[in-house]
C-alpha cells in the first residue's frame, strides 16, 4: 500500500520537533479529526534556515510533514511556495488513491507558517 | 525478520491438520456433490462428515447446518431469509432489532432493509460494550420479526449476555439469531445452552480456509434463501458446494471444539499479562470493552496523543501485525462506530488498537510486543502536536 | 480399477500447478487483504495480480473484474445488482429478457424477481438449442433493463450466437449479461469481441478451485450489490476476500487462456469420433444441441428404451463417470427444462445422457467408453419393458 | 447414494424377462413419467412357481422389481400378497429418501399381476 520511502520518511523522519523561537508557526487539521500539523520555521534574509514539524496523525499526514519540511529548508521562501502537492506525492514515491485527500495538509500548514511570518513582519 | 501475528480476529492462518484434510478434494476427489456417479458420492460422503463435524462442534443436528461462502453472507442469509419468508405475513415482519456495535454484516444489511421501507432499531450498549437489555426487551413490537445480536464484539472484544437476550426472544416469540463469527472457539457456542434459532460461524477466523462460513438454523425456523439458483443446501444456498472449504471448515471446528480446554486458557494468560504489563510501562492509555467479560484473546487500548495507523505502521516496521479498527473498514480512515457507541473521547478514539490473539502466540512475543509498543508509541509521542504539556 | 471422468461440465479436477499457486496463501501468506500490515500487503498483492490474470484472460480491465463465491452468485449480481440499481428509474427497470435454457442460477433468480412484480420474457430456442434471434428482438421493451442470454448451455453445449445478441442490446441501450460458466477455456471468451457489458465465469469449472467466481462488469455499467456488509470488491461483493480460491482461479484461468490453441482442438477430436463410433455401435440414438455450433467438449445424447440414470450407474460401476443432465439437478429426477424445450420427444428424453470431455481425457478412455455404453445400453434395452418389437 | 446391495441387484438382477405364457401379468408407470415396470407369474397350486419382470426405469425401479422378483418367487400367494414395501426396502439395504415414492412400483406391479390371475380363474 504505501511506497517504501513513504515508510522510510516515516519511520525515520527528519526535522522532528519544535523551534521555540520561530519566526511563523502554521497549524491544520483538529483533534476531532485526528489529525494535527504544526510547522514551524525559522527564516534569515528570505531563506528557511530552519524547517520543523510536530504531527499527530496518520502515516501520510507524519510522512508528508517530514518531506515539506525537507524540501522547504533551504530554499529561499518564494520558492518554497511553489512546491506543489504533486511535488511532495513524486518525492515519497507516490501516495494512495484513497489517502490523497490528506497528503496537503503538511504543505498547507508551511503555507501557514509563512503567512504567520510576512504577517509578524508587517505588523 | 520473525514476524508476530497478533491480528487474529481479522484472519488467522490455517492449521496444518485443516490443509491436510483438505488436499484430497482439490485432486482426487474433486466431484460435484451433484452428481450421481463415484466422484459425486465421494463429494457427499465429505460434505456429509463435514455437516456433523460442524453440528458437533456447535450441540446442534447435522440438518440444521447451512454452508454458506463466509460470515458475512451467513449474517445476510439469516436476516434476510427470516423476512423473506414472513413477507406476506404482515403482522409480524416489518422491523428488526440489532445493536448499535454490530459488524457491518449486520449493519449494511439492516441498513439496505431500512431502505427498503423495513424499520430497525439499534439497541446501544453501556461504555463497556455490554447490551442495554432493558431497551432491548423494551423495543420489541408486535412486528418484530427478528433480533440481531452478535455473540461475542470483533473489536473490543465485549462478550453479550446472549441466553438473557434469548430468554426475552422467546417469552415474545421472535427469533434470535447471533453472530458467533468472533466467539467461536475462544468461549462456548452451544445452540442449545445459548438458547438461539440462528448463529454465523466463519472459518477463516478459526484457524480454517477462507470462502467458508455456516449458518445454523434451529430446526422449524422459517426462511427463504437470498441467492437463487440449484436447490443445494436444503434449498437455502445455492452452487455448486465448496468441499476442500467445507471440509477444512468441518475439521477446524472440531479442532477447536477440542481444544476449547486448553486454548482459550492460554489465550487469557498472555492477554492479562499483555495488559499489565502495557499498563506498566505506559501512561494515558485506556482499555476499551469489558474488563472480564471479554474474548480470551483481545486486547483494545486506546494510547491518547497518537494515531492508530502511525502506531499499526510502527509496529509493522518491526514484524508486529496488529489492526486498528476491525479489519473491514481499516483502509478507509472513518472512526469506529463500535468506539463512538461506547462513548470513547475523541481524544483516545483515534489512537486505537486492537490486539487479537492466536492459540501459537508465545509469552514471549508479548514481551516483544510490549517493549515495541513502549517504543512506538514514545516516539509517536514525541513527534505529536498535541501533548500533555 | 482406473477411473474414467467425462462429466467436466459438472466440475473439474483442480490442475496441479493451480493447487501450488494456491498453497503459500494457506498458511504463510494468511493475511486478510482488508488489513494494513504485512500480512494484509501480502493478500492485497496476491488479489491484485490474480485480478489482473483475470482481465488478462478476458480481455477486461482489472477495475473491470469482481470475484465472487462461483457463478451462481455471479448471475445473481449481475441481474439484481443492475435491477437494484435502477430501482428508482421508473421508465427503465421492469422487464428482464432470458432464454428458456439458462441454468438454474438465472431463471431461479428470475422466478423470484416475477414474485416480486418484475416481468420476464423467456424467449425459446429452437430445436437445436440455438436462440430466436428475432424473438428477442421484438420482445426488446421501453421498460427493459438487461438481458441475460448464456454463451453456451451447460446440458447441450449450444453455444448462443452473442455478438448478434450484443448488437442488439447495444442498439436498444440495454445492459447484455451471459453466463459464460460454460464456454471459458472452451472457446475464445473476449469480453470486447462479444460486446457484452457483464460476464460470470466459475473457477470449478476450469481446473479452478470450487467457491471463487468472476463477474466482469464493464466500465460505466451501474450496479448495486446483493449482500451486505464491508466495502470490498468495489462495494459490489463484501466478505473477507478467499485469496487462495481467488490466486487458484486467477492462475486457472490464465492456464486456459494459454492452452486455448490447444485443449479444445483435442477435446473436439474426442467428441467427434466418439459421437461417430456411438453412432456407429448403436441405433436409436439422437444426439441433442447444434451438431457444429456446441461446445468442442459436450457430447449429449438420448438413447431410445433406456432410463438415463440407469445408465448412468451401470457406467458408473465400470468405473466411468457422466452425467444425465445438468448437474444440478440430477438428484431430483425431474424432467430437464433444456430437453422441454428444443421439443424433444418424451420417448428420449428420460435416456439422455451428457459426457463432457477435459483436456486430459484420452482416445483410449473414448474406446472404454464406447465399448461400455454399447454394453450397458444393450444391457437395459433387454430389460426393458418397452422397446422397437 | 445407493446400498451396496442395490448396486448389486442392480447390475446384476435375476429374474430379467417375459413369461410367454404368464398365468398373469402387472404394469405400472407410464413412458411420460419414464418409468415401467412390468410383473409376469407363472402359478401352480397357489404357488408363484415363476415370477418374471421387465423394467424401464431407473435404478430403484430396477433393483425393486428383481427384488420384489426373487422375494415373491416360491411363496404361495397369500403370502406373496404380505410382502410389503418395507421388506423390499429392508431387502435392498434402504433406499434413499427421495427415491422412496417409485420404491412402490414394483410391488403394486406384483399385486395387479396376481389380480390378473385371479381374474383370469374367475373369468
Ligand atoms: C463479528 C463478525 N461478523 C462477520 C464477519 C464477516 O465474516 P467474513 O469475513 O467471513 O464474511 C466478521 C469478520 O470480518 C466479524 O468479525
Ligand atoms: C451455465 C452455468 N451457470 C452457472 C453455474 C453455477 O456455477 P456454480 O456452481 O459455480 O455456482 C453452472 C454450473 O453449475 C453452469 O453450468
Ligand atoms: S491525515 Fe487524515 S487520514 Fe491521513
Ligand atoms: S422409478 Fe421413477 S425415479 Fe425411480
Amino acid at each position: 500500500m504505501y511506497s517504501r520511502k513513504v515508510i522510510e520518511e516515516f519511520t525515520d523522519p527528519k526535522n522532528v520537533g519544535v523551534i521555540e523561537d520561530a519566526d511563523g508557526v502554521g497549524e491544520t487539521g483538529s483533534t476531532v479529526d485526528g489529525d494535527i500539523i504544526t510547522i514551524y520555521i525559522k527564516v534569515k534574509d528570505e531563506v528557511l534556515e530552519d524547517v520543523r514539524f510536530k504531527t499527530f496523525g496518520c502515516v501520510v499526514a507524519i510522512s508528508t510533514s517530514t518531506m515539506v519540511t525537507q524540501l522547504a529548508k533551504g530554499k529561499k521562501i518564494d520558492e518554497a511556495l511553489k512546491i506543489t502537492n504533486k511535488d511532495v506525492i513524486d518525492a515519497l514515491g507516490g501516495l494512495p488513491e484513497d489517502k490523497r485527500r490528506c497528503s496537503g495538509f503538511a504543505l498547507a500548514a508551511l503555507h501557514k507558517a509563512i503567512e504567520d511570518y510576512k504577517e509578524r513582519g508587517t505588523a | 525478520m520473525k514476524r508476530i501475528y497478533m491480528d487474529h480476529s481479522a484472519t488467522t492462518e490455517v492449521d496444518p491438520l485443516v490443509l491436510d484434510s483438505m488436499l484430497p478434494y482439490f485432486t482426487e476427489k474433486f466431484g460435484n456433490a451433484s452428481s450421481l456417479h463415484s466422484f459425486g458420492q465421494e463429494a457427499i460422503e465429505a460434505l456429509s462428515a463435514a455437516r456433523q463435524q460442524v453440528a458437533d462442534s456447535i450441540g446442534a443436528k447435522a440438518n440444521e447446518i447451512i454452508f454458506t461462502s463466509g460470515g458475512t453472507e451467513s449474517d445476510n442469509l439469516a436476516i434476510r431469509g427470516v423476512l423473506a419468508k414472513k413477507k406476506n405475513d404482515t403482522s409480524r415482519s416489518q422491523h428488526i432489532i440489532t445493536s448499535m456495535i454490530e459488524h457491518p454484516a449486520v449493519l449494511s444489511t439492516c441498513s439496505f432493509l431500512e431502505s427498503i421501507g423495513y424499520e430497525v432499531t439499534y439497541v446501544p450498549v453501556d461504555s463497556e460494550g455490554v447490551l442495554d437489555l432493558d431497551k432491548l426487551e423494551r423495543s420489541v413490537r408486535d412486528d418484530t420479526s427478528i433480533i440481531s445480536i452478535m455473540h461475542a464484539n470483533n473489536e473490543i472484544g465485549t462478550i453479550q449476555p446472549v441466553k438473557d437476550i434469548a430468554r426475552i426472544a422467546r417469552d415474545k416469540d421472535v427469533y434470535f439469531h447471533t453472530d458467533a463469527v468472533q466467539s467461536f472457539g475462544k468461549i462456548p457456542v452451544d445452540v442449545n445452552e445459548m438458547g438461539v434459532d440462528m448463529l454465523s460461524i466463519s472459518s477463516h477466523k478459526i484457524h480454517g480456509p477462507k470462502g467458508a462460513g455456516v449458518l445454523y438454523v434451529r430446526e422449524g425456523t422459517e426462511l427463504e434463501p437470498f441467492i437463487f439458483g440449484g436447490g443445494h443446501e436444503q434449498g437455502l444456498r445455492p452452487g455448486t458446494e465448496n468441499i476442500p472449504g467445507i471440509v477444512g471448515l468441518g475439521k477446524a471446528m472440531s479442532l477447536a471444539k477440542e481444544r476449547l480446554g486448553h486454548d482459550p486458557e492460554h489465550m487469557l494468560r498472555l492477554r492479562d499479562s499483555l495488559i499489565d504489563r502495557i499498563f506498566d510501562s505506559l501512561d494515558d492509555v485506556r482499555l476499551n470493552g469489558h474488563p472480564t467479560q471479554r474474548l480470551p484473546n483481545n486486547v483494545n487500548l486506546s494510547f491518547r496523543y497518537v494515531e492508530g495507523e502511525s502506531l499499526l505502521m510502527l509496529l509493522d516496521v518491526k514484524g508486529i501485525a496488529i489492526s486498528t479498527a476491525s479489519a473491514c473498514s481499516s483502509i478507509s480512515k472513518k472512526e469506529s462506530h463500535v468506539l463512538s457507541s461506547i462513548g470513547l473521547n475523541a481524544d483516545y478514539i483515534h489512537g486505537t488498537i486492537r490486539i487479537s490473539l492466536g492459540k501459537d502466540n508465545t509469552i514471549e512475543e508479548t514481551d516483544h510486543v510490549v517493549q515495541s509498543l513502549q517504543e512506538s508509541v514514545g516516539k509517536l509521542r514525541e513527534m505529536s502536536a498535541i501533548s500533555k504539556s
